[in-house]
């Protein structure tokens, strides 16, 4: 893909901290309110997506690496899966945080309330967790679409 | 025994089978060394004979594997074009094949409870 | 029209008759009459899980594991896509 | 870390560790080809262990049950009546499936590291390898339907990936995109019947949905999606055809695995006929309609592998009508399922030869996949016409080739006999003229390996293949592997059958006690 | 009958997404069918789970009343993310199809017999 015109990516620029606090308020809040970490981090790779659509793909894999990207991604699913690891104590995905005070250990009060950050165990842990590695996942498959799309127009090598 | 294995009619027992087999070989090379020994290499006797033309080279005599089978499939034309015609390779026809299904079972499985 | 199109217009019409029938004799839309599981979840999942999203709390808790799952497939389609669009294909 | 410990775990565990050491693989790239191919070897092996662990026990003391994200046995919340949680039940079917799924991952393991050494991005071979191992495992010990769901996706992104792996041939994408059309369709018939069920009873555990079924019109309607789809899945005619365009472009490896994930989805069809409608569906109606599938199959299959030219193709054609003979076994058996006496004369039995015959099935089309990935490493092409005099340069391949055809083609004393001839029995006390078709599909097989055979091994030594050489050692180590398997199971069919096969049959049909087991009394 | 329109409509999806599946010659026109007949899907899970009157079923600053069923959420969430992911794979396959063959037709397939 290439460079869009100069208002686009001013726009782009701007938009962008609004859209990524936006995203991450949802991975974090995702035990409180609507949300959680697949949603909020199809929010902040959206935005991504946008500064890639802006700047075209080539411009934007010179600031973020592709490998870079894979490396994030499996990051997060290694937190993801350790954190079921810890519960094995008990069983694999025992919640083994909640409830025990401490650590996002609190318990709600029953029925309706304000909401607590600091309730629901692992939960919290694993919305940034998968979080992380849906950003990193969607920007990547962006990315490298678009970068194969620019490479296949300008026909590179043929090797059918 | 470990290897005899019980149907509801009969057994099978592959060592048993395999005993069978080496006493058949046994007497297969019994008879053959009953021929004759006039068998000596280096003459004419080693030659084909292809009634008086020239032997073809190795390399052009092996048989390549559209050539074998001719006749099964020259008998067979009428089904295998049939056959070849309902193998398009095509993704419409695989998801058209699986509604077909779907559908036949239908009527099959559901109107089996109703009629 | 080809035998073809006959045959996909006329299976076509059976399935959507029989999926309707089904669909019409469901139970009565926005009337559920028994739901154990969910009433169970509704009611436990602050205590159990301490989470106020019960949707957060059947995705990460009650059935965590399908979420592994669903993480797992996002990655396996990463990767592939990565793989399909790699350029040098031999060393 | 005790011996209980790990047994109690392990159903987890088998899931767990390869999708952790798959997670990892990017982040060792870094640390050079061997530590990765070590990773890659070291988790199969662990797991092929542990699965072999865990089959003992369950053969030994009864099925195990694993809660995610409970104590361990509190199958339902303390003092309520349905499961929330997502539960794993490994009885023997699923122990026997799993079996056969590490062994093909271990042979597949083996047999990659010199076939795709010229590969680019090995790691990510690795890694979707190690996500379909985990597919497979998925399905085989849930007990959730939308789980099963789930490592069904799993399991077919995997592939696709693996499928399209070499995608500077010409015909991989394609095949990849026909594969992945076809996976998602059905996946996603399985899960409307998903809905459908859940809908009505508010359960996605298939032991209670089994104890609440009814059998009315909308889960007649959900039995018939969910047959569609996983009979397109494992390849039953007339849905068959996406089967040769995948496993011909697939690497070696990966169409063994594919083979096995086909019987993956054979067996997700057995537990949706047995287990979850069993004896409360029409059982007649069913049993004729895979009895049905399993004929046109077999002979579908047989004769169009006769005139391939393509030698992956051929072995996928006949892949195809193995199927048959265990949809047909199968078939047999569940239609005889409401009468218990002649259930018990041959019923069981023939249930016993279609599930013996899936794991013989396995381990010969594995041999033939990889004996042509043998020739496709050496001289570069799938054609058989540009094929002759093999034998001489490839001994060990050749004589691997000659073994894998004589077992498919039921030639005693090889193991695809054995069970071919259960088969034969049983089915002609049911009805003799699928018998006879059955045997005669085996003549044709018989026919079209020798077609392959003459082809490609037999014949003077043709020029342009004078410097080509037998394979590395490691791709020889896992064809042998799986030809003295074949070997063996023919020379001992009855070992095999009481101590594999009949507590696998004996889980797959005992439809209350999967229900008791999970939700008591 | 009448009550029941939601899973009506999710049966016209399905039915429309076979359709382009089963008529459409463009295999990016397949893979949009095989999308449709995933939203259809998605849409009956979610309809399964509503309650008429009822409330989101989340705690943070309730009104108190009933709330609809949370399990048909979360497999809707699991269902869209591995619909994504296929449509990812399938769409970069189609690319490489169209860069291999130069069309996209199905019929023009090399896999054929």
């Amino acid at each position: 893909m290439s460079e869009m015109s100069k208002i686009v990516r001013s726009i782009s620029n701007l938009l962008l901290p609004f859209i990524l606090i936006y995203g991450f308020y949802i991975i974090l809040h995702g035990h409180l309110t609507p949300g959680g970490g697949f949603q909020g981090g199809a929010v902040v790779a959206s935005g991504l997506v946008m500064v890639l659509v802006a700047y075209g793909s080539e411009r934007f894999a010179s600031w973020v690496k592709e490998k870079h990207l894979s490396v994030l991604e499996s990051i997060g699913a290694l937190g993801f899966i350790s954190l079921a690891f810890l519960g094995l104590s008990t069983a694999f995905f025992y919640n083994f945080l909640a409830g025990k005070g401490g650590l996002f250990g609190d318990i709600p009060p029953e029925g309706s309330n304000p909401g607590a950050l600091n309730t629901a165990g692992t939960l919290p842990l694993m919305n940034l967790a998968v979080g992380l590695k849906v950003i990193a996942g969607l920007a990547s498959i962006v990315l490298v679409m678009g970068l194969a799309s620019h490479y296949f127009k300008q026909g590179g090598e043929n090797d059918t | 025994m470990q290897s005899i294995l019980t149907t509801p009619s009969g057994y099978w027992d592959p060592l048993m089978w395999l005993f069978g087999l080496a006493v058949a070989i046994g007497f297969a090379l019994f008879i053959r060394s009953l021929g004759q020994k006039s068998y000596n290499k280096e003459t004419d006797q080693t030659k084909p004979f292809i009634s008086g033309n020239p032997e073809v080279s190795k390399s052009e005599s092996h048989v390549k594997a559209s050539n074998l089978y001719w006749g099964f499939m020259e008998s067979l034309k009428s089904y295998y074009s049939k056959i070849m015609r309902f193998h398009t390779g095509n993704v419409n026809d695989y998801v058209l094949l699986l509604v077909f299904v779907i559908a036949v079972m239908f009527l099959i499985i559901v109107l089996a409870g109703v009629i | 029209m080809s035998k073809r199109d006959l045959v996909g217009v006329i299976s076509l019409l059976i399935l959507i008759g029989f999926l309707g029938l089904g669909a019409a004799s469901m139970r009565e839309f926005g009337v559920v009459d028994r739901a154990y599981m969910d009433d169970y979840i509704i009611s436990h999942s602050q205590d159990e899980v301490g989470a106020n999203n019960a949707v957060t709390s059947v995705v990460f808790d009650y059935r965590g594991f399908d979420t592994l799952g669903e993480a797992t497939i996002l990655f396996a389609a990463v990767v592939g896509v990565i793989v399909i669009f790699r350029r040098e294909v031999h060393e | 870390m005790s011996i209980d410990w790990l047994l109690i775990h392990s159903p987890a565990l088998i899931i767990a560790i390869p999708l952790f050491a798959a997670f990892t693989m990017p982040l060792i790239k870094k640390l050079g080809n061997k530590t990765r191919n070590g990773v890659a070897f070291a988790t199969v092996l662990l797991i092929e262990i542990l699965v072999i662990m865990l089959a003992k026990d369950v053969f030994a003391s009864g099925a195990r049950s694993y809660v995610f994200g409970a104590e361990p046995g509190l199958t339902l919340p303390s003092g309520y009546i349905v499961p929330i949680r997502i539960l794993f039940h490994v009885d023997g079917m699923s122990a026997f499936m799993a079996i056969i799924s590490a062994t093909i991952a271990l042979v597949a393991v083996i047999y990659s590291l010199k076939f795709m050494e010229k590969e680019t991005a090995l790691d990510r071979y690795y890694l979707l390898l190690l996500l379909m191992m985990v597919g497979m495992f998925g399905m085989e010990f849930t007990a959730d339907l939308f789980n099963m769901f789930v490592f069904l996706e799993v399991l077919s992104i995997a592939s696709c990936g693996l499928v399209a792996y070499r995608i500077h041939l010409a015909d991989a994408p394609e095949g990849a995109l026909k594969f992945m059309v076809i996976s998602s369709i059905g996946a996603l018939m399985v899960l409307l019947a998903t809905g459908f069920l859940y809908g009505q009873y508010d359960a996605l555990n298939i032991a209670q949905l089994a104890k609440e079924l009814q059998f009315n019109f909308i889960d007649k309607i959900a039995l018939v999606l969910l047959l569609g789809a996983f009979a397109m899945k494992c390849g039953s005619f007339p849905m068959h055809q996406w089967v040769p365009d995948t496993y011909s472009v697939a690497p070696a490896p990966i169409s063994i695995l594919l083979v096995v994930s086909t019987q993956v989805s054979l067996y997700a069809l057995f537990r949706v006929v047995f287990t979850l409608y069993g004896i409360s569906s029409n059982v007649v109606v069913v049993g004729w309609y895979l009895i049905v599938l399993g004929l046109s199959t077999l002979f579908i299959g047989v004769t169009m592998a006769i005139p391939q030219k393509d030698i992956k193709r051929l072995i996928s054609y006949l892949g195809v009508s193995q199927i048959g003979y265990m949809l047909i076994a199968v078939g047999v058996g569940f239609s005889l399922f409401a009468n218990p006496v002649e259930f018990e004369i041959y019923g069981f039995r023939a249930i016993e030869g279609g599930i013996f015959q899936l794991i013989n099935d396995s381990m010969y089309m594995g041999l033939l996949f990889l004996v042509s990935g043998a020739l496709y490493y050496r001289i570069g092409t799938r054609n058989l016409d540009s094929m002759g005099g093999l034998a001489r340069p490839m001994k060990v391949t050749s004589i691997c080739f000659l073994i894998g055809s004589l077992a498919i083609a039921g030639i005693p004393p090889f193991n695809g006999f054995a069970s071919k001839f259960m088969i034969y029995e049983t089915v002609y006390r049911f009805n003799p003229i699928i018998s006879i078709v059955a045997m005669l599909v085996s003549v044709l097989t018989l026919a079209a390996m020798f077609r392959a055979f003459s082809a490609a091994f037999m014949g003077p030594s043709l020029p342009e293949f004078k410097e080509v050489r037998e394979v590395p050692k490691s791709m020889i180590l896992g064809m042998v592997i799986l030809a003295s398997i074949v070997v063996f199971f023919g020379l001992f069919p009855s070992l095999i059958v009481d101590n594999l096969v009949e507590p696998a049959v004996r889980a797959l049909i005992s439809r209350p006690s999967y229900i008791i087991s999970l939700l008591g009394g | 009958m009448i009550h029941n329109i939601p899973y009506l409509a999710v049966v016209a999806l399905v039915a429309i997404g076979f359709w382009a599946m089963i008529f459409r010659k463009n295999l990016i026109k397949v893979i949009i069918g095989i999308a449709i007949i995933e939203s259809g899907v998605n849409f009956f899970l979610v309809a399964l789970g509503y309650r008429s009157g009822a409330y989101a079923p989340i705690y943070t600053h309730a009104p108190s009343g009933q709330m609809v069923l949370p399990v048909p959420q979360a497999l809707t969430l699991t269902s869209i993310v591995i619909g994504v992911a296929v449509l990812a794979l399938m769409l970069s396959l189609a690319v490489q199809i169209y860069k291999k063959q130069g069309t996209l037709d199905t019929r023009k397939g090399v896999l054929k017999k």
